[in-house]
């Protein structure tokens, strides 16, 4: 943050490599697991370097209080939260600044990633909550909420993919670690997309950069994306596509919970959940 | 929820969008004009009110002496504060930060913080001790649109013209005395962008704003780099995104000179 | 606050004149301004000596959560707040117990002025904002709140006219500076009365005072309240008292702005919204 | 609002004071009489519990050390709490301080630091560096009516015999030691009116003050001043204010006179 | 707290008597009066060696907000709170974690004396103040709301009866004082029971102890709660056992009592308070 | 309360009870198996999770340094706090902590810290000037029942693995480097009951919380000694309670040496 020069710094363009040994379009390792939240319509667990994080969707379920409704489509609400151990120096437990502005932010990248027009008067609950992390906490969120919606059986458009994208120790760079993040020409640019339309739903920007930096490093983010896209792609496939024999063992349960489901239904109409369509 | 925008208003917008009209006459790239006015809060350090359309805000700073950072010990530091008042809109309500209210005080911080405009090494009395905490607040007085903008404008105003004040031998402010000004190495300003039946408008007014399918902002410097981005609600594409980037620019160019007049007299 | 003497300090009775040239009996420069802020239902801006306020009223309109509703009368609400860079030493953001305390008694002062009866199970909103302040800050904020009543077209009883007076470096004075309310002997009175009945409205007192000064000093606020009002009167004249012309361009608006309103009110009957009755 | 109160029993409150009369039987300027016990809280620096009619309140004094503010550094400081216990009244909750007991606080404060009864200054242990801050806080147990004039009467009982604890040589307080008393230089209390059906009735019962159209209170010394008023809802006439602040000395008089005794017992 | 030894500390087992010269199954003085509260349904007094107490009960009434009301059963909500001056350090006046841990034990211990399915959909607020303390604190409250549940007519399974009991300077003790809960080898129990069924009500336990002790603490608490019992059927019976004549008024009024509840629910359903029998 | 509970689970849960059963066909005195992994979180100084039939928990340990109680000047201290994400269960929600939140952290804490497991003078730093603080914050992550024991042995696991930092001259903490570990003396577990259909069943799970009357949890240390008791809602009788403890001791006892084998390994 404090963009002085430090001694012994690296100079990637010389280096030809980053801190971690890196390529400069290089991400961290990343994989994804889900439905991990037994109690959640949808869930996931990630792990992207050193970040970790977990990801549940409650929903669509009647949105309360009342006057929160929207009569014409559900309200995505995402809660972003740290563990006070998740960071170098402990974080305190009641939400900050960061931590509401995050919210919002994920909360408008996933809303165009659903059909929210399908469950009018519904909120979508999403909790992402980070237990380790290292810069890129909120792409890796995003990235995880987004397996978890599709995990829920939310109708989706297209899953959201995000990365970290920017600058550090003069290149331009993809997934930049903390030792990036804190460099003196660091820009830090969160980045998610819908693969499919390559439409940008997050976007924000950190630091100084010329427009034609912005111009490569916007490839960068592109490129980036489509692999953890893949990610996402296999870690759902992993839950769902089974041998026949499992995928007809869960079918059978899956038909029986939501048989208890649709009679929780009758009974309290307050619930607005919706059936679960997995994959 | 209590709201005053009709449907009808919002589908009129968004028909007009389609046909290149705006309710106000603008072209699409057109920003509105602004006035601004400077020093008129006598307890400030400085005070900036800018009008610009129906929109009103006003912007101050009050400088205080605070122990420096560990991590940073030689560095003072700026605090960025938004309040879109009661006053300002029914739909407002008094109470603790909003959502809103966080989003446009984080992105017109960074906006200034990260462009480094402000040399914190120069807020800095004693190392590790005390250093200076220039504290900028806004708050609308009258929501007419693009509260970003008009924040941006008059938080920077705020902070060109900011007085630091003298200090005792405790370190304590001797009141209406002062030892000399901020000094900014670089000019940024935020320039805001809606989308409205798939067309870009810039600083959009408070009708805009709600029939708007997409929200995006850019932070520009007079030395032509980028400072700062934040994509609000809505989806664009690479292109739009280039497109207001370049807009920006040249938005940010034109508000930046009449600020420097208003600054300069 | 302290109360202890101060060398150098000026002598009213010598001096014959205050610290800022006034004498006695004379308010700080006033002026008002109504109509500032469009999107308010009434609005006045004033500046008193150093003193800079905003008053904004909303309403009235259904009171909210229901069980606050009066099916008698309407409920004045008063936020009074400072802005953080409206006094020498930063003020916090968050409401202190001071801001809380005004905000009551306005809120009493102005409940006397409207026909409240008129409006059962609405709030007529009022904010008034501190952006600079010099000594003074509530009665400037309540002269302007009166003059935002006004200026909303709500019907009332009278205008609330607001000063201070009392007691400073030996004399009996009216409209006092941040000198003043710190003099050694300083007691410091907001005043408030409705000019057309002489009934007081806002009446707190600190410091020391003998019952025969404070008779000394209501005459002097009843007089100052008097000068103030005449100022409040004409604020409003100078919206509302045009040239023909303008002034059949106006109605012409208003009646259109009516129209919308009405049909607005049969479209959602949430909106307990009073019709507006210009002077 | 869960209230017990029946408009019944309002009008006929009204319509007695128009007669000229009060349902307890007494004279419109005719004050409640009151006990007063001192000391049961053992772990207080000084305690006092009031019943007055109905109304029950106990307040006690904790001492600490703390650091002078910097405008004051060789004072000390005094700051007084109230809390309208949920255990009170059916309409009382639990929770942030409400309006009516940041009220009653912050005017029974005012009448004992404006009458500049405490001094300050003796309050210092080390200038710039420590000194005494009393902390008054007191509870309605039973709200019966006119807290106010009962939270000033215990409020000043527990300055009035509040000890000051001996410190050791870090500053630190030795607990159940003490070296001496807080000193008062004039004894301010508080008498509190409600206007009903045109009439002026002091210290009002809970029913009378639902019934009131408007209340006042001014705090008044035994050396003949008044070091604080404060009008509540509704308005008076300033002959109705006279009126009220003649018979204001008069009730505090009498109820200083029986304080004074219990303090001295 | 601290654990560590203290120079001349007293060893029981040697003295065969407590700091405050009491044996060791010897409970400190201990009074209650009951309806000493006007305002409330029903209330008791407590002072019990330095503790002392306030209980105010209010209800049975409508548990608002709507949700929170269960259709079974009353709520029982007790709040437990400290004055700031009841403690040798100046307590903050906002309720802290420990208040709250307490409220919710006193809930649920009293939440068993009291025929609570009688009144679906209601609350029964209990508010407990203690003004000042000396070890022990929520004993005494838990007792005192007992009676004062009693007072407000409540119909009782039992009335609860609460004690600490533990080990203090080698030797199993009742009812700790301030001196022994902080003994290096200090066990704190508060403890209740309802007497005629012996069913434990509270339980909770802070320090180390052998298994073989906590049997003989137990019939130590045992035996001091019926003594704390036989004190609280006293202080009722002080306010309800009157003469003949009396008493049989009381059951009068007591038969309409349950007859006015009926009525009462049935005009106005928000109010479930019972009304008052005072004497 | 959004509750996704149905009655006829819980009275299923009840007549099984009585029948002597259990939903997952455990004996009632049969603790669930749990799985043990720590040290995945780098930026904790330990970190524990674990996964108890479907109840998940994380706990991590943060150090700091701050300065001592003044009644304790050569100790440093522990705190412990506990979140039901709502992550974890449809039924909880972000927010300030509930009441559960708070009795779960406080039972975990007392757990430890009443057993004197942790000698706090090793936390010292300098006397009366700075000592470390263990800060120990646990999340549920699937809510499935017994957060109480999946906490305390999560806890327990932190603590027992817990690294503290190097100190630079200054006294701040340098980032990944370590002096050396807590030392416990003794490892207290915590072990709780619930009471169905008037059996004692260990280790409850979600819905069998939900149907029972009453709760009760013991902690009891490798050392043969109980070091805390809290009772939950509901009432037991002196023998239930007896052989609740001696139930805590053997399933204490079992979960101690599976933790261990987890930590030496």
């Amino acid at each position: 943050m404090s963009g002085r020069v430090r001694e012994n710094m690296p100079d990637y363009k010389k280096d030809k490599k980053r801190v971690d040994g890196r390529k400069m379009d290089e991400l961290r390792p990343l994989s994804i697991k889900v439905g991990v939240i037994p109690n959640a319509d949808g869930s996931a667990y990630l792990e992207w370097g050193q970040n970790k994080v977990y990801a549940a969707v409650y929903g669509p379920r009647e949105a309360l209080p009342k006057h929160t409704q929207n009569p014409l489509k559900a309200n995505i609400k995402v809660t972003y939260r740290m563990a006070t151990f998740s960071v170098p120096e402990r974080k305190q437990p009641r939400p900050n600044r960061r931590d509401m502005e995050i919210s919002k932010v994920l909360g408008e990248a996933l809303d165009k990633a659903v059909f929210t027009e399908q469950f009018p008067n519904t909120e979508i609950a999403v909790f992402v909550e980070v237990i380790d992390s290292n810069a890129g906490s909120r792409v890796a969120c995003l990235t995880a909420a987004s397996c978890a919606m599709a995990d829920a059986g939310i109708p989706m458009k297209d899953m959201v993919a995000a990365t970290g994208v920017g600058k550090a120790f003069g290149e331009l760079i993809v997934d930049l670690n903390k030792d990036e993040e804190d460099a003196f020409d660091a820009v830090d640019i969160p980045f998610a997309i819908l693969p499919n339309t390559k439409e940008i739903v997050l976007l924000q920007m950190d630091g100084l950069l010329k427009k034609s930096e912005w111009s490569e490093i916007a490839k960068l983010g592109y490129v980036a994306c489509e692999k953890i896209y893949e990610i996402q792609k296999k870690a759902l496939s992993e839950k769902y596509q089974l041998s026949e024999v499992s995928q007809k063992l869960i079918e059978d349960k899956s038909v029986s919970k939501s048989g208890e489901k649709d009679s929780a239904k009758i009974k309290k109409e307050s619930k607005g959940k919706a059936k679960k369509v997995r994959k | 929820m209590r709201t005053t925008v009709l449907e009808y208003d919002l589908s009129k917008i968004v028909e007009l969008a389609r046909q290149g009209k705006r309710v106000d006459g603008r072209a699409f790239e057109e920003a509105r004009d602004f006035t601004l006015e400077l020093g008129m809060c006598k307890n400030a350090e400085s005070s900036a009110r800018i009008i610009m359309g129906e929109t009103q805000v006003i912007a101050g700073i009050k400088m205080g002496v605070d122990k420096p950072y560990p991590d940073n010990p030689d560095e003072g530091a700026i605090s960025c504060g938004a309040e879109l008042l009661a006053l300002a809109h029914s739909e407002y309500e008094a109470g603790p930060p909003s959502l809103d209210e966080i989003e446009i005080a984080r992105v017109v911080d960074r906006g200034i913080r990260e462009s480094k405009a402000i040399d914190f090494t120069k807020l800095c009395i004693k190392e590790g001790e005390s250093c200076w905490i220039a504290f900028m607040d806004f708050y609308a007085i009258n929501s007419g649109g693009n509260l970003f903008d008009a924040g941006s404008i008059a938080g920077l105003a705020a902070f060109l013209t900011a007085k630091i004040p003298k200090l005792d031998e405790n370190n304590k402010i001797i009141k209406h005395e002062y030892q000399g000004k901020l000094e900014l190495k670089r000019l940024p300003l935020l320039t805001t962008f809606v989308k409205i039946g798939g067309q870009i408008l810039v600083d959009p007014t408070y009708l805009e704003e709600k029939a708007s399918e997409a929200r995006f902002s850019v932070a520009t410097t007079d030395d032509g780099l980028m400072s700062a981005m934040q994509k609000g609600p809505g989806s664009f594409t690479l292109e739009e995104i280039n497109k207001m980037i370049d807009l920006g620019f040249k938005v940010a160019d034109e508000r930046r000179k009449k600020l420097l007049k208003e600054v300069k007299e």
